[in-house]
This record gives structure tokens, sequence and C-alpha cells, in this order.
């Protein structure tokens, strides 16, 4: 009992090591304020004095210093390994840094060209919806051949009696197909997944195009 | 007591534990704060846990090998029954049964102390559990259903709504209950790994513990490192998918929209993620490893060979997980220059492997081999280990892996070397500890048929997958119909596979049907059926009571492996018999007979 | 007798699978690239490997039948043998590095491309491919997500004078390769992460959104193969597919002649 | 085992004493074994959250917010950076040195002080979530957002609502502790028990908290 109490600390450094974290504070902040170059001193300096006040936290305040050798080096060396991790975060990030300024993929700024006419400048709206249906990924899901691929295929769609989850039937016409891409949820047709996302974006105009492509790929509509 | 050191305070004591036994049904099955109940408790929800992940991937099988036959599996189910099925399996069934089910039986046990040193945070860890659990499947009545984006959740794909099932609510349902699951994770590894630390028998050193106490023990360990990552991953995860925050989606065009994300980057969460799922693969098969060595020795009637190397082998193989987790993205699009020294560190992890498995070998040499159920899954899994931890040196040569990776190489790889090995070493232990926890024997025919089904049926399941892998059928396909240049008879193999794994599902029922009527009309257990060494085996009572000692705690004086010592009377010295002429070598430090 | 039975059914197993992985049906693809460094390595890994199974299986079993329990006999009291111990981690560690050395050679020569490689540009989206050839200059134009849209569906820059005459196959396309030449990719995806694998050319890597990876090989066989995601990358997984056809340089000449440049396409000089 | 003259022996012998031994490894109270591990486990969600920063911070495709004007505060017409969380990284780590002085008071079962200086802590700590609580209003107010930030890159606002979210959790539930225990102190119910256990326990968690901040407040308002 006499042992351990006489490894605590008493209140005199108790109170010295409070004036040294507080001092340590106000130099960092200090630091800081006169923006001392170049940066990775400064930086230096910064990570210098969080692990010197670190040390005194745990030492002092935490009084690991108390405590006995078996629980310190369980406790330190593996706490010590984070830096490690922040210093691979940190070099993982440099890396994908790197690549987005060599290639410029994703850097940020506005478009350098003006924002090109979305319907790609044509008037025929079959050719129009074809390109809509492209650029918005449809074709992705929806077949123009038949062939089902995640959605049902366009092929002969239009005017054709679609049997719906839970029994009913509905037929493809421009009020259905018009609710579909809106709200793709709404009605689903049956042995389908309910995963197409909502094309809310799209004005009336551009889903007239698309209704209007997706005719065309049936035998009734105008080709 | 009088051997600790000058210092402690006075109040110091085993009085945390000496409570009076409970009565009412309530705080006795429901709320209670025994360890064994709580073992039992864990064991229970995750089998049946287990028994859902396992009928996912029969849904799965079924579509691999009859494609476009079954018109309820669509593919957003199957890659939903995938995800769960991943899920389920690693972390809500093979975690907490490992930690949460033999962890809590054992530990106390195997010590010779009363109880986990936290009893009411060991009970809290139990319902934290099971409420991860309710959330799991919570997601399977939310809008879009449970997650599909695979059980590394990588995201984007996870999260942008239409790439996969449930990338709404699903996934975030997943998220909150990995949460929980951490938050249970951590109370309970807390718990295990202060009561290895802290509450073990007068004389128990760490180097007389059995080697199932260091597996869990370990385990614990590096759940409690690793779980954080998981934990950070998620919750950044969740912000992405619920702030729009931009961790880890950078700006995407997504079925031509332009996304409002910008800068992320996706692998970071791969990081994260691995960070812990690395370590979390030897959470899982740590413990198996120490009870299957445990069993060896036992029914081998011999002490486990080389028990110090197996101690070191089970750190280092703790250890090395902290610096190997980036061999899961060699083809990931990280720093390439990294993999060089995580294909240097992985291939490092195969020399403590090695290490034990050539010591479990060892172990039967010049035995005396009584094959009991819990020693045929016992020798299963050392086969199954060897014949899936063997492509690691595959798939962890990164020049290799390149080819291998993302294909049913893999799926064969880690099934066999962490998930029918772990599988194996649970059914060992199951079948070696029921006596102790319920008082009555199983049926050994039962039980031998189980495994003589299970054994062979998972080699048959899982050993062709190598052979597809490596001809290019790659995970994760709804029909590997879709891959025009697989060889035709691939399809007969994955149909043949399908069988198996039905078969092999239809044999659980036999495990089911043996653990059911032996809980009622087995045989009267006695104390020490298998005529072992470790404590659990020497309590007064079978099975034990509350308290586990009776009035006077164990006294430990040798290792847990005291079989055949020359000279003594029988052919087992338990570990709290004092005396008997192998002592004294022990007790001196030496370990050469 | 459980002894006996587990001792025959290990070196069944064995003897199965060894058979079946060398004379079965099912293994690799015929090679069509010059990645034969990746194969010998898998065929030393397969046969250091499968010593390994079949040592571990063998002596088990033989372990099995010698020592199986017999009445009044007693067990050795073995505790450790640490010779013994030092000799099989030697070894192990042997075997070890005679794998990965020569992997880490064959990985340098992965992630260091040629420089005369003829660069392109494959760009992945839920759930097609699209490839974009440097044309005439040799040079790849910058691209950015943000430029996408209905025409422009790589996101090619129009601003920049090297993108004028690349040739872009826009999604569901076919890629073309000559064949001895080796190509270096560049691998973009637009929105979730994919990975490019042609299982006859033995090479494999992700494409990440918000970043590029590169992968390089030389076709040598003409022929086409199927291009596969081998990343998660959503419901059409499995439908994610491309072809890529390998043929004479010649006859990739006259092929991408006849495709119209970004220019052609987007109508801007 | 003669623990007595191992005692007095180098520190590796004690270390080597410690993990040998049989019963107990650390020989400290199973509660305060148990916290040491919770926090060597807790520090890993940090060293994750700051490995995760470093890397977002460094791959951000948008130029990074001068954190010296965005944490600006207004005196008197002039602005002076980082002025508000200069303040409260000195009134965090002095109530280290306040809760350390009620964990020695409560070694010496000096009821009162014990009960002062934990109240004390706890005031300190409300005062911090309070600020904390001030400059989250400050920068919602001025357009930040989880999502996106006038200043620059939107990982920027994403990481400071994070970090400090969850630093200001922990201090949260850290205040709430600290008063609990203070209420129990001063009501004499661990000078019954002559036990101040509890006492030392938030003590190490307070400690804990503290030493967080001392890397979060350079690394990420710093630097």
């Amino acid at each position: 009992m006499n042992k351990q109490e006489h490894k605590h600390i008493s209140i005199g450094t108790c109170l010295k090591v409070w004036g040294f974290i507080v001092a340590l504070v106000a130099l960092s902040y200090v630091v800081f304020l006169l923006q001392i170059e170049p940066l990775w001193l400064r930086r230096v300096i910064f990570i210098a004095i969080a692990l010197l006040q670190a040390v005194l936290s745990v030492t002092y305040f935490m009084q690991l210093r108390a405590e006995r050798p078996g629980l310190v080096y369980a406790i330190v060396p593996p706490v010590s390994l984070l830096l490690a991790l922040v210093i691979f975060g940190l070099s993982e990030g440099d890396y994908v840094w790197g690549v987005r300024q060599t290639h410029q993929w994703l850097t940020t700024g506005k478009p350098v060209i003006e924002e090109p006419d979305k319907n790609g400048g044509t008037t025929n709206p079959i050719e129009k919806g074809m390109q809509l249906a492209q650029s918005n990924g449809c074709l992705s899901c929806h077949s123009v051949t038949g062939e089902k691929i995640v959605g049902p295929s366009w092929k002969g769609l239009y005017g054709s009696p679609q049997e719906l989850e839970g029994g009913t039937t509905v037929t493809a016409d421009e009020a259905y197909l018009k609710e579909s891409i809106v709200n793709p949820g709404a009605k689903i047709v049956k042995s389908f997944p309910n995963v197409m996302p909502p094309y809310k974006t799209l004005n009336e105009e551009q889903l007239d195009a698309i209704i209007a492509y997706i005719k065309s790929l049936s035998s009734g509509g105008s080709k | 007591m009088q051997e600790h050191a000058a210092g402690l305070p006075e109040t110091h004591g085993h009085e945390e534990t000496h409570q009076h036994e409970p009565t009412g049904f309530w705080t006795k099955y429901i709320f209670s704060q025994d360890h064994k109940v709580i073992a039992m408790q864990y064991t229970i929800t995750a089998l049946l846990v287990g028994v859902v992940g396992m009928v996912f991937s029969w849904l799965m099988r079924l579509q691999l090998a009859f494609p476009g036959q079954l018109s309820l599996i669509q593919p957003d189910n199957y890659l939903q029954f995938m995800t769960q099925h991943g899920m389920i399996m690693v972390i809500y069934l093979l975690t907490a049964f490992l930690l949460g089910g033999f962890g809590n039986y054992l530990i106390p046990l195997m010590i010779g102390a009363r109880d986990m040193a936290f009893p009411f945070l060991n009970m809290m860890s139990y319902w934290t559990y099971f409420v991860s659990v309710i959330l799991l499947f919570a997601a399977f009545i939310v809008p879009g259903g449970p997650s599909g984006g695979g059980w590394t959740i990588y995201p984007p794909q996870s999260i942008l709504p239409g790439a996969s099932p449930g990338s709404e609510w699903g996934i975030r349902l997943l998220l909150m209950s990995l949460a929980v699951f951490v938050a249970s994770g951590t109370m309970g590894g807390l718990n295990y790994v202060t009561t290895v630390l802290q509450l073990r028998a007068k004389g128990m050193t760490l180097m007389y513990l059995p080697l199932s106490v260091w597996g869990i023990f370990v385990a614990s360990v590096l759940a409690l490192l690793a779980f954080p990552a998981l934990f950070v991953g998620g919750v950044m995860l969740l912000l992405d998918s619920l702030a729009g925050t931009s961790f880890f989606i950078p700006l995407v065009n997504q079925f031509g929209r332009q996304l409002g994300h910008e800068g992320g980057n996706p692998i970071l969460f791969q990081h994260l993620f691995w960070y812990f799922g690395h370590p979390e693969v030897y959470i899982v098969i740590l413990p198996a490893m120490g009870v299957v060595s445990d069993i060896i020795a036992n029914f081998s009637r011999k002490p486990i060979f080389g028990y110090k190397a197996m101690v070191i082998s089970i750190l280092a193989i703790g250890g090395l997980s902290f610096l190997v987790w980036a061999h899961h993205m060699f083809v990931s699009g990280m720093n390439p220059y990294f993999a060089f020294w995580f294909a240097i560190a992985t291939l490092a992890v195969a020399i403590p492997s090695a290490v034990k498995t050539y010591n479990w070998m060892l172990t039967l040499w010049g035995g005396n081999l009584w094959f009991t159920t819990p020693m045929l899954y016992a020798i299963g899994f050392v086969s199954t280990f060897v014949a899936g931890g063997l492509t690691g040196l595959y798939l962890g040569n990164t020049a290799v892996d390149v080819p291998l990776t993302d294909t049913y190489f893999v799926v064969a790889h880690f099934h066999l070397v962490m998930g029918v090995s772990a599988i194996l070493g649970i059914f060992a232990g199951i079948y070696y500890w029921f006596p102790k926890a319920i008082g009555r024997m199983y049926n050994e025919t039962l039980g031998k048929l189980h495994f003589w089904v299970t054994f062979v049926g998972t080699y048959a399941i899982f050993f062709p997958m190598y052979w597809l892998g490596a001809a290019g059928m790659p995970r994760r396909y709804y029909t590997n119909e879709a891959v025009t240049q697989l060889p035709p008879s691939s399809h007969e193999l994955n149909i043949f596979i399908t069988i198996a794994a039905l078969t092999v599902g239809a044999a659980q029922l036999v495990f089911a049907f043996n653990l059911v009527w032996s809980i009622f009309k087995g045989k009267k257990a006695e104390g020490n059926p298998w005529k072992a060494t470790s404590l659990e085996w020497q309590t007064p009572q079978t099975p034990p009571v509350h308290g586990n000692w009776g009035p006077t705690e164990p006294v430990v004086y040798r290792w847990a492996y005291d079989y055949s010592v020359p000279g003594a009377s029988q052919d087992f010295t338990p570990q709290n018999v004092a005396g008997g002429p192998a002592q004294k070598a022990k007790a001196s430090g030496k370990t050469k007979h | 007798m459980e002894g006996i039975i587990l001792a025959i059914v290990l070196v069944l197993i064995v003897v199965g699978t060894t058979i079946i992985t060398f004379v079965g049906p099912w293994g690799l693809p015929e090679l069509a690239s010059n990645w034969g460094s990746i194969d010998s390595m898998i065929i030393v890994t397969t046969i250091v490997t499968m010593i390994a199974f079949i040592a571990v299986n063998a002596v088990m079993a033989y372990f099995i039948y010698r020592y199986r329990h017999r009445d009044g006999r007693r067990a050795v009291y073995l505790v450790n043998d640490h010779r013994l111990e030092k000799i099989l981690i030697i070894v192990t560690s042997i075997g070890i590095v005679f794998l990965l050395a020569p992997g880490l050679f064959v990985y340098s020569s992965f992630i260091q491309p040629p420089a005369d490689a003829l660069k392109l540009e494959v760009v992945s989206q839920q759930w097609a491919w699209a490839y974009r050839y440097p044309g005439a200059d040799g040079k790849l134009g910058r691209s950015n997500i943000r430029f996408i849209d209905a025409k422009n569906s790589l996101g090619v820059d129009l601003k920049d004078p090297a993108g004028q005459d690349d040739v872009a196959i826009s999604a569901g396309g076919t890629l073309h390769l000559p064949v001895n030449k080796p190509v270096e990719l560049e691998l973009r995806a637009k929105d979730v992460l994919h990975s490019f694998y042609v299982p006859q050319f033995r090479v494999k890597m992700d494409t990440v959104p918000g970043g590029i990876t590169r992968l390089w090989f030389t076709p040598n066989k003409a022929g086409t193969f199927e291009v596969l995601c081998a990343e998660l990358c959503g419901i059409g997984h499995y439908k994610m597919k491309s072809s890529v056809i390998v043929e004479s340089e010649e006859e990739f000449q006259k092929w991408l002649k006849q495709q119209p440049t970004v220019s052609q396409t987007l109508g801007t000089k | 085992m003669e623990q007595p003259q191992q005692e007095r022996s180098g520190s590796l012998r004690r270390l080597v004493a410690d993990w040998a031994s049989d019963r107990e490894t650390f020989r400290v109270r199973w509660s305060k074994a148990m916290m040491w591990i919770f926090l060597l486990g807790d520090s890993f969600v940090f060293g994750s959250f700051l490995s995760a920063y470093a890397a977002t911070r460094i791959a951000a495709t948008a130029p990074w917010p001068n954190t010296g004007e965005v944490f600006a505060l207004h005196v008197g017409g002039a602005e002076i950076p980082l002025l508000l969380v200069a303040i409260m990284t000195l009134i965090l780590l002095s109530s280290g040195a306040t809760m350390t002085l009620a964990v020695i008071y409560g070694l010496r079962h000096d009821q009162k002080r014990a009960a002062m200086w934990t109240g004390l802590t706890a005031l300190l700590g409300a005062i911090f979530v309070s600020l904390q609580a001030v400059e989250w209003t400050n920068l919602i107010r001025e357009g930040a957002r989880p999502w996106t930030n006038p200043w620059g890159a939107p990982q920027f606002g994403a990481n400071f609502f994070m970090l400090t979210g969850f630093h200001g959790m922990h201090v949260t539930i850290g205040v709430l502790l600290l008063s609990i225990i203070a209420l129990r102190t001063s009501r004499g119910v661990y000078e019954q028990k002559r036990d101040y256990l509890s006492v030392e326990l938030v003590g190490l968690y307070w400690g804990f908290v503290d030493l967080v901040w001392v890397f979060l407040f350079p690394f990420f308002y710093l630097f």
C-alpha cells in the first residue's frame, strides 16, 4: 500500500506539470500566430510539442509511471504504433493525390468548354431519345435486342402487356413508361428486381424523346 | 495471495464474484450474469443465425447449378444472399461463437476463476450482440431489402442507389448492426482479456495456460485492436450514405448523372476494412487452433509437442496480422510499391502456421490415438487447414495473386482455411465439452456419421473451386454461364459442388438431432470422461454450478499437458494435482523430457 | 477401426485431388500474352504446395494408422525436440523464400510498363466497357468526369489538342489490339469499382473512380477473348463483358482508321 | 517467486516477473486493468480516424481551407485566428491537472477536496463542450456542412464534424461521469467504502480524452 502511494505524484509535481503544459499550449499557439516558415519546420514543432504534452499527460496525469512495467509495456508500444498508421494514411493519400495531379481526371474547377447542348443538337426525337438513353445509362440495363439484362428489354416493349409483381397486368403505354422512368418503384414487372434509380432530372421534352425511341423499337412503332 | 507484490490495495480480491446464486427464471436463464449461461446464449444465438447463413449458401449454390431454372432467385437476390451469407458466417456466427461461446465458457473454467471479471458487462455484451443480430435481420423488411454489396461492402458500389440492392436502408442497417456488434465485441473482449490477465488461479502462470485459452486470449486482443478500424470505416461510410459526405466517393457519373460527391477515395475504405478484416480472419482461426491443440493432445494421450513454439506462433500470427492487410488489395489500385512489403509479411505468416501444423502432427507421433468424434474433427481441422492454408502461398505472392484474385480460387482458399476449418474446430469443441456443459454424453455413432459427411463433403465442395478459379471463373457471378471460355465440364462440376453442399447441409440435421436428443436422453456423463488434465474437467459438479469451484478455489501445480508421464500411475495428471514425477522438471523450466 | 478408415480417407483425398489437379479438364486457360512468367510461378507454387499437402496428409495418415489406440500401450512423453523444430522451420523458410523471391521479380516487371507500349484507355461504367485510342499523335487527350454528356460519353476535354484525334469506342464496343506489341492500359471508372480481367492474358486490375490504375501486357496470340469484370460492381456485374480481338498490326491499323475520331463525332475542330 | 527482491532489481526483471507471475499480470485492480485496456482499444478508434483524416485531406481535389481564417474570433473589430480553439485547448488540458489533483486527494481520503476538484473538472469539461457548441454554431451559420463548405475541400467539413463530434461525445460522457462521481464523493459514498477507485478510473478516462485533444489540436487546427 505504502509503496504504491509513494509512487503517486505529489501536488507540487502536478502543479508544475500543469504550468508546463499551459506553457506548451501557449508556445504552439504563438508558433501558429507567427506563421514560422518553412511550413515543415512549423509542423515538426507542433508534432514535437504534441508528443511532449502526450508524454507528460500520460506519465503524470494518467500516472502511468506509478504502474508496473508489465502494464506500461503492454500499453505504450501499441499506442505508439498508431503514429505509423497515421503516416501510412498520409503516404497512401499522397499517392492518390499524385495520380490525380498527373491525370487531372478529377481535378476541380469548372468545365473549360461551354455547357454543350444536352440534346446533342439533333431535332429528331427518336435520335435524341437514343442519345439520351445512351448518356443516361439506360442501355446498361435495358437491351434493344430483346436480351434480358437487368431490366426488361425495350425491343417490342411499347404497347405490350406486362405482368406485374402481384399478378396484375398493365399495358406498356406512354403513361406507364413515363411513370416507370420518373418513379420506377411504382409498378415492378414480375421477375425483375426493383433497383432502378428514379430519373427525376429529365424534363418533359427529354422524357418524350426517350419514349419515342422506345416506341421505335416496337413493330407497332414508327421507324 | 501472500506471494503478491506488496502494494496491492487491501480491498483487492475476488469479492466481485462472490454473489449468491440467482434463483428466479429471469435472472437464471435470461439476464444471467453467469459466464456459463451467457456462453450458452451466445452459442444458441450464433448457431441459429448460422443456420440462416447456411440456407443462403444453398440458395446461391442452387442458382449456380441450375441457372435460370429457379425464377425465385434474381440477380439482386443472389447478391443479397451472398452478402448476408458472408457477413453472418464471418461475424455473427464464427466471431460470436468462438469468442462469445467458447471464450465465455472456457476462460473462467480453464484458468480456475469463479466467473468473468465483470459479469454484468458480460451480460451486456450478449444482449448488445442480440441487438446487432436484430438489426441485421431488420434489413430484410426495409424497402430495398438487405445490402447486396458483398461482405466487403466496398464503396461506392455498396451505397450508390441503383448499383446494388439494398444500397440505401439495407446497407445503413448493416453498418449500424456492425457498429453495435463492435460495441458488443469490445465489452466481451475487455472481459476476456482482463479475466485471463488478472483472474488466474493460484499457480496458474501464463505458460501453464491451455492453448485454448491462449488462442481465445490473443483473438480477443486482436478484436479489441482491429474492430476500431471497422467501426471508423463503418461510421464514415454511413456518413457518406446518410449525410452526403465524400470520404470514399469521388466525383462520379452514374447512369449518366453526375452525383454530388467530390474528391473522396474508395481505396481508403478498403484499407480500413482490411485493417480490420485481416486480423478478423485470425480472430476466427486462433481460438479454433487452440481448441484443436487441446483435443489432439488429449486423445493422443501425449503432451502437445512444442508448447512454447505453439504459444510463440499464436503471438506471432496475431502480431503479423496487423502488418499484412493490404495483401487483399494487390490489384485494388493502391500504391503498387506497397505490395512488396505486404507480400513479404504475408508469406512470413506461413512460418508460424507451418510450425503449428508440424506440432499437431508430431503430437500424434508415438501417441495412443483415441478416435472419438472430437478427435476426428480435430484431425479434419488440420487437414482442411493445410488444404486451405497452402494456397495462401499463391495469394500472398503478389505476382501469382494477380490472375487468381477475385476468382473462385480465393473463395476456395478462405472457405477452407477459415470457414471450414473454424467450423470443424467448433464442432470438435462442441462434442468435446458437451459432457461437461450438459452433464450427458452425446451419441457417438451419430457424431461420427456427422463427421464423415461433413469432412468429406466440405472437401468435395471447396476443393473443386480451386480448379474453377484457375480456369477463370470470377467470384460473385450470378451465373457462370456468363463466362463462355470456361470448359463445358465446369458446369457439371458446379452441379457436383451444389449436390455436395446440400448433402453437407442435410448432415447438419443429424448434428442438431444428436444435440437435442442427447441434452434430454443422453447417457449421464462423469466429471472427466476424456481423462483430461485441464482445470475445467476438475470441477466438483458436472455441469459446473454457479461459482464453478465450490468452497475452495483450485490451485495449479503443472501445465495442462501432463499426459502419459513416465512413472505416473495413470496416463494423465490433472493440473491441480501436486507432486508426481514430471513436476520437478516442469517447475524448473525445462521443457525437454 | 476409425483410425484405419480415416487414414484411408485422407490418402484417397490427397490422391484424388492431386490427380484431378494435374490431369483434370479444369485449369488455367491457354496463355495468350507475355505473362508466361506468372504461369511458371503458378506451376512452381503448385508443385511446392502439392508436395507439402501430400506430405502432411500422408504423414498424418501414417501416424493415425500406426499409433491408433491399442489396449495396454502407453504414449511417449515427448515434450519438445528443439533440433527437429529448428530443421522444420529452416526447411519451411527456405521453401517460402524460394517461392517469394522470383514472385517479387515478376511483380516488379508487372508494375513497370515498357516505354514503347501502346497506351490506351479503358473506361468502365455500370455495366459496360468503353475504350479510347490515342490516334495519330500517339497521345491520349485529357478527360474529366465533368465533361461527360450525351455525345461525349468519355468526358474528353475538347480544349486539349491531343484529344482531337483520339478514337473513342463507346460503351459496349470491342477492344482491338495488335499482336506482339506491348499494350499499356490506363484504367478509369465512371461510377464504381470494376476490374479489367482477361483470363488468357493472366492479368487483372481494378478500375477506381477518382483515380487511374494501369496494367500492361503483350498479347501474343491472335484471336478473340472475353473481357470480364472481376470486382463486384452491382446487379449487372456478371453481365459486364466485352470482347478483345487480337489481330495483326495491319488489320489493327486498318480497323483503327475506319473508326471516327473525337473531333469527327463531336464536330469540333 | 520472491517478489520483494525482484521488486528492487531493474525494470526489465520486474517486467519479466509480471508476465511470469501466476494469478495477476498487472497487479492492479481489475477495473483499472480493464480501463487501461479499454483506452488502448479506444486509442485505435482515434488512430484510425486520424489516419483516415490524413488520407482524405492530402488526397482532396480542392484546396484545404486555411484554419486560421475559418476559426478566427472577432475581438473588438480585429480577427484573431484560432483564439477560441486555443482557449478550449487550455481549458481541457488544465482540466487534466484538476482531475489529477482530485485523484491525489482521493488517494489521501480527503473527501472534501476530492469532491471539489472532481466537480471543478466536470465544470471545465462542460465549458469545453459549450465552447465547442459555439464553434459548431458559428461554422454552421457560415455555411459549413458535412458535405460542403464555403472555403474549399468538402472533406474539411466532413472531417471537422466527425473528429470533433466524436471527441466531443467522449467529453460529454466524461462530464456526466465526473458529475455523478463528484456527487457521490461529496456524499461520502467512497469514504464509507474507504475506496476511491471510481475517482481513479474516471481520472484515467479523462486523461485519455485530454490525450486525444493533444493530437487533434495540432493535426486538425494548427496544420
